[in-house]
């Protein structure tokens, strides 16, 4: 059991250092077929662990390879744990990952960087499986950061792009933003547990003071929250999709993004114990899942289209996480991953055949010559947008269950809204992508589908997409011991049906719209005149509700502005003058002062009858002093003043 | 020989360089690299023979010198100088054998070799005057390498940075000769040993006294806010050996002396000034990491970047318990790697272009793949990545902090997001984007000469990060003995209170190894 | 009616005189070997000083002795004077002298040392310094302070250039000023007491209870100024600058420890008895005058072009550090003095040597001045042995450790620590930075400037011969292994010091 | 009666005189007005017993000082008007008023002396210089002999300094130079 | 009219004034040397006074050897001068200056 343990952890750091040793030399397409090979191992392993787990019920596979760090109290090792959440997760992880380091070998087959992205690529794999299996903070930290740190590579991926490699920085340092939060949550936990790892911290939170429990809960989170691009941190998000699509689709739909969530359900027996922190996840999740969907209505670019969509999902598994659903929030995941991962997928497939073009308005008709990404993106849609019986449908609906049993009607309320919002821009990028006028032949495109190869490869994802559903049972068996998980009835079957039935026809009701409007050949490509793009709504929308701008100019620019006026005034001026003054001081002291060695003997013997006049007056007044100081004492005492 | 061992590490290298004079000057580059690589495999040896369990000091020498005026010449190392007195002969072997084509090598190769000996001197001395000796020793082939190989304002930046340590550490001379007098009037002989110091236990105004004396040296040295101004001159000017030397070592001085010196003399006014200085800290670590964003020539980055990774060192060494300490000591070591390592990488493109500037640059990644990997990685530890060295150090730093205050910890922990700021703005500046330059386009990559610098340096920062164990556990040994012994001195209850008992939390040990138990 | 006198030679303790007697004769001779026969060589006369000079040491190693077994020992109706002070005082004298007079060895030819006239004043100057040091009736240091005066401004002006005569008429004028103070001080004294011997004037002034303190101050005041300038005290100190830029550069190194160290001692036996009766003036007095005597000498030094002139008002500098000594009073201060003085003998002479072997005897366009500092420029190319020594001793002068001089500050700031005086050891401390400043200038230009167009390269060498190379060796060595001799010398000078009751 | 008169006459004349010295522009004057101070101040060794005193001042300073100082301005040509700027006349003024100001403040006051034992007191048989005899060659003997050296440093000093060595400059000439003066002295 | 101590003193007072006056104010180095004999002289009556008040002889002693040494000076700063009145033709202290700062 270790063994496969090891193996499903390490197999993705041979793959990426293997790798790694070809980054300077051109394409060779073995390093792609190797990487896949090893991730695919990874898969394996993990697939028999699950089913090692499933078969012999709670038992979990628990090692501990070595201390890591140890000092005073301190103890963290490298510990490992494989137990139905990690298992899950790591499911993902290498389902995911096997089946887009496979369509990267199709996809990345023209760039001369290649060996480098698997290298990155697989060096994501093992962070991840690193932040899913340990079992401590501080392990899930290494994770943490190392996500980060191959998000950054991988979106500055071609990094002869200013955009590409702007948005890096700013998804790192946006992320670093968080991680301080984490660290603060990780010091609180070491320092009133006194253990990091989550058995030992788990067992000590039991006997913490609310108030202590809500700020380790609170810090944490703001590490999820940067993790998983939650409002305000979510400008990196979209971002990021200036690094190739089958990134997007692994690290930013399928797994890092689901990290932050990943960590609420993790540390689901703190935040069961702060049932006010997990109040405010839900409604900040809610609020997001509104936000990112509404700024996803307007947009003109199909992959930030799919990642508005992705933080509005994200929004909603930290909804689910935040009333308790954690079982809920984990399911979503995962069929949320399946065919958000299948969307980009297809998204990437649509950016080949349109020459790296991302605006939907100038395509249009695709679905003659893009079939099978047609039929794939249109599932995947529909999963998305939670029609039966896909397997959106199964886990989304659970949510909005989940809310309304709670009795967190607003939230409820305001998830409902965002599912038919859900469903209109699905459907608006699949009907300007695949509907109606091909309008790229303006552009001069001729599009083609994508290698066969590359399409098996996606058809995995496409299945559980559509299948996913099916499992939502055995899950919830699988996961309600540790998750601590229910099923949520609502109390007359009547209102469930009507809930079903009413959400499923406002939802469809909102796929029709879509098409109406943007599966017909009227469609132009804006340009900017028409009244609704001039409309208040539209701009505050498509502009992302000024964050960005706002970030820009009320963060970034000040703070450069602030470190030129640090350098070239306080330090520069200020500091630096100051010791450079006092050096002056002394120096212009001297240099002034010198003339009083004026050379002249006169002067000179001058200066020493001064000396000595001084020195004898000072002497005259002292004896004087000293002689009639009773005198004096007798005068000041009859003045009162002594 | 192991007796006097430490003396063989001082002397050696300043015998081996007035031996140096009569070697012909083609020639001596390879004595150079052969004495430092002797040095090194004595501090390795050293290291081998190091018991790590032993708290105290051990290779004790004890030599009188002025006996009636109690200066003696006593040397030991524990966990906490050990490693740096290593990684000082590592950088002296790494800067010679990396050193470029330089005019009068002859005379920078004495130089360091002179330099290896006071930097040996100053962790290894444990009386007062000794460590003074070597100390402001130390400044002087200091001087003569920024001086005589730096840049157009070499002489102004060597200056400045003689004589702002010099003044302060004057003034801590002067704390040093107080101390002694002190222990004359308790004791009635004169001593400067360290070791008899520590059993002096002073009246708490005294102590706020001589603290402040010994920060001013210290502070300067270290540097902290606002006294930091000579360092990036001293970089900017230095030759590459320089600044990594200066980097990795000379800065190291200051903070090891506050852990050899103000904590463990003065108890009470380093729990008085903990929150002052932690206010110094944070503003060294948020202001000089903006003003590394400000700047324009990449050395400056990586100089202001040193001052602002010291913030974290002196806020571990100031968290007065063991975790700090020992955080900020490992970070000492690990910011020498990390930074020695980025003015290497500096002084690779310096050679190629003699040019600093980041304008100048662009794209790099596309010519030179390997430059920009090394300097990736080492990117990626001095910003604090787990499992680089660097994040050890800082980790624990922090942690250790965190105990004393919530809202100043989380203040300096912003140590991550600066660091971060100006560290990848430099990197998308000097390598992505497209080559502007033309001069740029035939760059040559990096080449075997520095690869030989720069791989073992990788391989630590990536080695210590995973598995730091080898160098924490001494470390951690001997910083116990120093929280012990701070707590038993310490007589102010805002000093108890602040500075852990370490037996009282003996139960919390036993709760861990429980733990441990259970894990197995 | 006058009664017969009786005197017996043992109560004489000639021996007491014994040091002084020996240069004395050495004059002489000289002096006789000239009339015989003009035109010797000077390296005859070189010889026959440092012969009568090891004499003399080997007198006063005699004289310790007799301290050691008597302690302090009185001669000659109780003028002369053997103790700790004095002995300590004659073998910085004439081990200084020693060291100096080899100097005269010089490659080229300079005006002094062609007669022997110079050597016979020479030799009686140390025995003026001798006579000023061990006594302490005023008459004796005055008329010793003015031989050994008189033979100084001679051997000044003896280097017959403009400068040096100006140097010697500066200084023969404000010395006759300072003999006027000194003189009226004496007899306010003498007024006072009724004595003119120091510590027949400490006795009666403590059995008065310091009832006239007035009147002690005036004294005080007088003696300060006479003092003050033979210690080149701010503002008496004017015409030291001068002085050492006008004579040779020997001249000046042994200008700045000799006659210093005498005047030092005088002033320690005088103001030691003051300082302790707990006179709040003279305290006040004395502080600022040493504070203000470290600090402007090193601003002006600061300034200079000259390094000779720079390492003047480095010298006045010392001088106010070491009257710290004074001011504190202390056994261990005075300790530091002499340990100091000695230090500082060896460092200051070994620098001003390396100037005289530097020193041409026509300036070249670039030079602006005999020792200007662009000379220097780019020494280390030019010649590396040289400049690496020169470098050692503005170190050492800088209070590097662990050369010399570190040493010599070390104990005094701590002395000053130890006597309570802490802001004072702390400007001390301070002062050393600022002349750190100074020090480094030279070794920056001889270590990291390039050198000038068309300078020539062996001029540091243009004097060199083997006796001044000797010098500069046994300085060098000296100011590098300090350390070694610190202790012996710490416990040598503890002993004799506190054995004197200072 | 008669002390105080010749005290106030001589202190009036001394005065006087040393004014004159200090103030006059005609060297010749200043010297004449020192010789006649000089002689005036014998005149308060006289009245004060100190006959031996009062005979060497006449002996040593009007009679070899001041022909010294004679032979000097002869020597410089000084017996024409000696220009002297006027210019910090305030500062002199003021700086000697002062001291004289504050010295004669504090001697006006009356003075404790007590504890003052005369170690070599004025015996009232013996004439004052035999008593002076004794003393300078006992007590003072010492001082004496260094006196007489003092003397011959100075003699020699003078002939040095004033004498033909010094009318060359070794220490301008380059040793080419040197030689050739030598041969010189040869060859002469 | 008793003529005390006091008197004595106050007029060796005046006359030392007198004597730093010259000093100060002398510009020919001979005027100069002038005002220094009337130092010493002024110290001289002092101690010839106290030495009579006192009915002591030391003070006779101190003038006698302040005699002495104003004579040895002379003779030593008449050389000097001559030394330079015989390179520069006269004996002003404006005329030295080649040295200062």
């Amino acid at each position: 059991m270790e063994t496969l343990l090891y193996i499903a952890l390490f197999a993705p750091l041979v793959s990426s250092m293997f790798s790694a040793l070809f980054t300077t030399t051109p394409k060779k397409t073995f390093v792609g077929v190797i990487a896949s090979l090893l991730i695919f191992t990874s898969f394996v392993s993990t697939s028999l662990l699950l089913a090692s787990i499933v078969i012999n019920g709670n038992e979990s596979v628990h090692v501990e390879m070595m201390t890591w760090m140890a000092t005073g109290n301190l103890y963290i090792p490298f510990g490992f744990i494989v137990d139905k959440v990690s298992v899950t997760m790591m499911m993902v992880v290498t389902l995911v990952s096997t089946i887009v380091h496979i369509y990267s070998i199709g996809y990345m087959d023209h760039d001369k960087s290649f060996n480098r992205f698997f290298a990155w690529l697989s060096a994501f794999v093992f962070s991840m499986m690193v932040l899913v299996m340990s079992d401590n903070y501080a392990g899930l930290f290494i994770g943490w950061e190392g996500v980060g740190l191959c998000s950054w590579g991988l979106i500055g991926f071609w990094f002869h792009k200013e955009s590409a490699t702007w948005a890096a920085n700013e998804a790192f340092i946006m992320n670093r933003i968080a991680d301080l939060g984490m660290l603060i949550g990780i010091f609180l936990v070491y320092w009133n547990t006194g253990t990091l790892q989550y058995e030992g911290a788990f067992e000590v939170f039991k006997t913490l003071d609310p108030a202590t429990l809500t700020w380790i809960g609170i810090f944490l989170f703001i590490g999820a929250m940067g993790k998983s691009a939650q409002f305000p941190l979510h400008t990196w998000l979209a971002d990021a999709m200036e690094g190739p699509t089958p990134v997007s689709a692994l690290i930013h739909a399928a797994t890092m993004v689901t990290a932050g969530v990943y960590l609420v359900i993790r540390s689901n027996e703190l935040y069961s114990l702060i049932p006010n922190v997990g109040l405010f996840i839900a409604s900040l999740g809610a609020f997001v899942a509104l936000f990112a969907a509404s700024m996803a209505l307007v947009n003109r670019d199909m992959k930030r289209i799919i990642a508005y969509s992705t933080l509005s999902q994200l929004g909603y598994m930290f909804a689910a996480a935040g009333l308790g659903a954690y079982w809920v929030a984990l399911f979503h995941l995962v069929a949320h991953a399946f065919f958000k991962a299948l969307l980009f997928l297809g998204a990437g497939n649509v950016m080949h055949a349109m020459h790296d073009e991302l605006d939907p308005f100038k395509m249009g008709g695709l679905k003659k010559v893009m079939k099978w990404t047609w039929i794939m993106m249109t599932i995947a849609s529909l999963a998305l947008a939670g029609i039966f019986p896909f397997a959106g449908f199964f886990s989304k609906d659970t949510i909005l269950e989940a809310a309304f049993a709670e009795h967190h009607f607003v939230i409820y309320g305001v998830l409902l809204f965002t599912a038919g919002l859900t469903a209109f821009y699905s459907f608006r990028l699949v009907a300007l992508i695949f509907h109606g006028e091909e309008r790229y032949k303006i552009f001069g495109i001729s599009p083609h589908e994508a290698y066969r190869f590359m399409l098996v490869a996606m058809s995995p994802l496409l299945i559980l997409a559509m299948i996913a559903g099916v499992l939502q049972e055995p899950f919830f068996h699988m996961i309600e011991e540790i998750l601590s998980a229910h099923e949520y009835h609502i109390h007359s079957h009547t209102t469930l049906w009507i809930m079903l039935v009413g959400t499923q026809v406002f939802v469809a009701l909102a796929i029709l719209y879509a098409y109406k409007k943007y599966a017909n050949a009227f469609i132009k490509v804006p340009d900017g005149t028409s009244a609704i793009e001039n409309s208040f709504v539209y701009k505050f929308l498509y502009n992302q509700y000024y964050i960005p701008y706002f970030y820009e100019e009320y963060l970034v620019k000040p703070y450069r502005e602030l470190s030129d006026i640090f350098w070239n005034k306080v330090d520069m001026k200020i500091l630096d003058a100051s010791v450079d003054g006092i050096a002056g001081i002394i120096y212009g002291t001297g240099e002034k002062t010198r003339a009083m060695q004026s050379g002249n003997l006169s002067v000179m013997l001058r200066w020493m009858v001064v000396g000595f006049v001084v020195l004898l007056s000072l002497a005259v007044v002292f004896g004087l002093t000293a002689r009639y100081s009773e005198n004096i004492t007798v005068i000041f005492s009859g003045l009162g003043a002594m | 020989m192991l007796d006097h061992i430490l003396s063989i590490l001082i002397f050696f290298p300043a015998i081996a360089a007035v031996f140096g004079f009569m070697i012909q000057k083609d020639s001596i580059r390879a004595y150079g690299i052969s004495v430092a690589t002797i040095e090194f495999g004595l501090s390795l040896w050293l290291w081998f023979t190091f018991d790590g369990n032993v708290s105290g000091m051990q290779f004790m020498e004890n030599l009188p010198l002025v006996p009636s005026f109690g200066v003696n010449y006593i040397l030991g190392v524990d966990g906490i100088s050990l490693f740096i007195i290593v990684l000082a002969a590592f950088f002296t072997m790494i800067g010679i054998a990396s050193l470029t084509e330089t005019p009068n090598e002859k005379n920078m190769i004495i130089t360091i070799l002179f330099l290896q000996m006071t930097m040996a001197g100053v962790f290894a001395a444990l009386d007062a005057i000794v460590f003074y000796v070597f100390w402001e020793l130390s400044l002087v082939p200091m001087l003569y390498i920024i001086g005589a190989w730096g840049g157009p304002l070499r002489i102004y930046a060597s200056i400045k940075f003689f004589l702002y340590t010099f003044a302060g550490s004057l003034v801590m001379l002067v704390g040093m000769l107080f101390m002694a007098y002190f222990f004359y009037q308790a004791t009635g002989t004169w001593s400067f040993a360290l070791l008899d110091w520590y059993r002096l236990i002073l009246p708490e105004t005294l102590q706020l006294w001589l603290f402040a004396a010994f920060f001013i040296g210290f502070a300067i040295k270290v540097p902290m806010f606002p006294f930091h101004t000579w360092l990036p001159y001293a970089h900017g000017q230095a030759p590459t050996i320089g600044s990594v030397i200066l980097a990795a070592i000379l800065l190291k001085m200051g903070t090891y002396a506050f852990i050899r010196f103000s904590l463990p003399l003065f108890p009470d006014a380093s729990a008085a000034f903990m929150v002052p200085i932690a206010v110094i800290t944070i503003i060294m670590i948020i202001y000089t990491a903006m003003i590394a964003y400000a700047q324009k020539d990449v050395k400056q980055v990586v100089a202001y970047s040193s001052i602002s990774h010291m913030g974290v060192i002196i806020l571990g060494t100031f968290a007065l318990n063991v975790e700090g300490i020992t955080g900020s000591i490992f970070l000492m070591i690990a910011h020498g790697v990390v930074s020695g390592a980025l003015f290497l990488l500096v002084g690779v493109i310096y050679d190629r272009r003699h040019t600093k500037l980041m304008s100048e640059f662009g794209g790099l990644a596309h010519i030179m793949p390997r430059y920009a990997t090394i300097f990736g990685i080492m990117l990626m530890a001095s910003v604090g990545m787990p499992l680089t060295i660097n994040f050890v150090g800082e980790f624990l730093s922090l942690l250790g902090f965190y105990q004393q205050s919530h809202i100043l910890t989380l203040l300096a922990g912003t140590a991550i997001i600066v660091g971060a700021i100006y560290m990848l703005s430099a990197y998308k500046k000097m390598f992505f984007g497209d080559v502007t330059k033309e001069e740029n386009k035939n760059l040559p990559d990096i080449n075997k000469r520095e690869l030989v610098a720069l791989i073992p340096l990788s391989v630590i920062a990536i080695w210590l990060g995973i598995y730091p164990k080898p160098i924490l556990e001494p470390i951690n040994n001997s910083v116990e003995a120093v929280v012990r012994l701070m707590h038993n001195k310490a007589q102010s209850e805002l000093a108890k209170e602040r500075i852990p008992n370490l037996v009282k939390e003996r139960a919390s040990v036993i709760k861990k190894t429980v733990i441990e138990e259970e894990v197995h | 009616m006058l009664s017969p006198i009786n005197v017996s030679m043992e109560s004489l303790n000639l021996i007491t005189l014994a040091p002084m007697l020996i240069p004395v004769v050495g004059a002489l001779l000289i002096l006789i070997i000239d009339i015989i026969k003009v035109g010797l060589h000077k390296s005859l006369y070189v010889v026959l000083s440092l012969l009568f000079l090891a004499m003399d040491f080997i007198a006063v190693v005699d004289s310790s002795g007799v301290f050691i077994a008597n302690g302090t020992t009185f001669g000659l109706f109780d003028v002369m004077l053997i103790d700790g002070l004095a002995i300590l005082a004659e073998f910085i004298i004439v081990g200084a002298s020693m060291l100096f007079i080899p100097l005269a060895m010089t490659h080229k030819r300079f005006h002094e040392f062609s007669y022997p006239e110079f050597f016979a004043l020479f030799l009686f100057m140390i025995a003026g310094f001798q006579f000023m040091v061990a006594t302490d009736n005023l008459i004796l240091i005055f008329v010793g302070l003015e031989t050994s005066s008189l033979a100084l401004y001679t051997l000044i002006a003896m280097h017959n250039r403009d400068k040096s005569f100006e140097a010697a008429v500066k200084y023969f004028t404000m010395g006759a000023l300072a003999a006027g103070f000194f003189s009226f001080g004496a007899m306010v004294f003498y007024m006072l007491t009724g004595s003119i011997e120091i510590n027949k004037i400490a006795l009666v002034l403590a059995a008065n209870g310091y009832a006239d303190m007035g009147f002690v101050l005036i004294g005080v005041t007088f003696f300060l100024a006479a003092f003050g300038f033979k210690l080149s005290l701010i503002p008496f100190h004017t015409w030291a600058p001068d002085v050492y830029e006008g004579s040779s550069a020997s001249m000046a190194g042994y200008m700045s420890i000799v006659p210093k160290i005498a005047a030092f001692v005088v002033a320690m036996r005088f103001f030691e008895f003051l300082v302790h009766s707990g006179n709040a003036w003279l305290d006040i007095v004395l502080y600022i005058v040493v504070v203000v005597t470290m600090t402007a000498s090193n601003m002006w030094a600061l300034v200079q072009t000259d390094v000779k002139r720079m390492l003047a008002y480095s010298s006045i500098s010392h001088a106010g550090f070491v009257m710290a000594a004074i001011l504190i009073g202390t056994t261990q201060a005075n300790t530091a003095l002499f340990l100091y003085w000695i230090l500082f003998s060896f460092t200051n002479l070994g620098s001003f040597s390396m100037l005289w072997m530097s020193r041409q005897k026509h300036l070249p366009d670039y030079q602006s001045s005999d020792h200007s500092y662009n000379k220097f420029a780019g020494m280390i190319k030019t010649a590396p042995i040289a400049s690496v020594i020169v470098g050692l001793f503005m170190l050492s002068l800088a209070g590097l450790p662990p050369f010399a001089l570190f040493w010599g500050k070390l104990y005094m700031i701590s002395s000053a620590v130890a006597g309570g005086y802490t802001v004072l050891a702390l400007i001390m401390a301070l002062n050393s930075a600022i002349a750190g400043y100074y020090y480094l200038k030279l070794i920056i230009y001889m270590f990291m400037k390039e050198p000038l167009q068309g300078s020539d390269s062996c001029a540091y060498a243009t004097n060199i011969t083997l006796a001044l190379k000797t010098i500069v060796g046994i300085a060098a060595i000296g100011t590098i292994f300090a350390f070694v001799a610190i202790n012996p010398l710490l416990e040598f000078i503890t002993a004799f010091v506190h054995n004197s009751g200072y | 009666m008669f002390e105080a008169v010749a005290f106030y006459l001589f202190a009036f004349l001394t005065i006087a005189m040393f004014f004159i010295t200090v103030t006059t522009s005609q060297a010749l004057y200043a010297l004449t007005a020192l010789a006649a101070g000089m002689i005036f101040i014998s005149a308060f060794f006289f009245i004060l017993g100190a006959d031996f005193l009062g005979v060497i001042q006449i002996i040593v300073y009007t009679g070899a000082v001041m022909a010294l100082y004679a032979f000097g301005m002869m020597f410089f040509d000084t017996t024409r008007k000696v220009k002297e700027k006027r210019g910090n006349r305030y500062i002199i003024v003021g700086l000697s008023t002062l001291t004289a100001v504050l010295i004669v403040v504090i001697f006006a006051a009356p003075m404790v002396s007590k504890n003052i034992v005369a170690l070599y007191p004025v015996i009232e048989d013996a004439g004052n210089i035999q008593l002076v005899g004794v003393i300078l060659f006992t007590k003072y003997l010492i001082p004496f002999e260094v006196a007489a050296i003092m003397l011959l440093v100075a003699m020699v000093a003078g002939i040095v300094l004033a004498g033909k060595k010094m009318d060359i400059s070794l220490t301008l000439m380059s040793s080419e130079e040197i030689k050739k003066e030598e041969n010189k002295k040869v060859l002469s | 009219m008793e003529i005390g101590l006091n008197h004595y003193l106050v007029l060796s007072t005046i006359l030392f004034a007198i004597g730093l006056a010259g000093v100060i104010k002398r510009k020919n180095l001979l005027l100069l040397f002038f005002a220094t004999e009337i130092l010493l002289n002024s110290v001289n009556i002092a101690f010839a006074a106290i030495s009579h008040y006192y009915g002591d002889l030391t003070g006779q002693m101190f003038a006698f050897f302040i005699i002495a040494i104003a004579a040895s000076e002379v003779a030593v700063g008449l050389g000097l001068l001559i030394v330079w009145y015989k390179r520069h033709g006269n004996i002003d202290l404006e005329t030295m200056k080649s040295m200062r700062g």
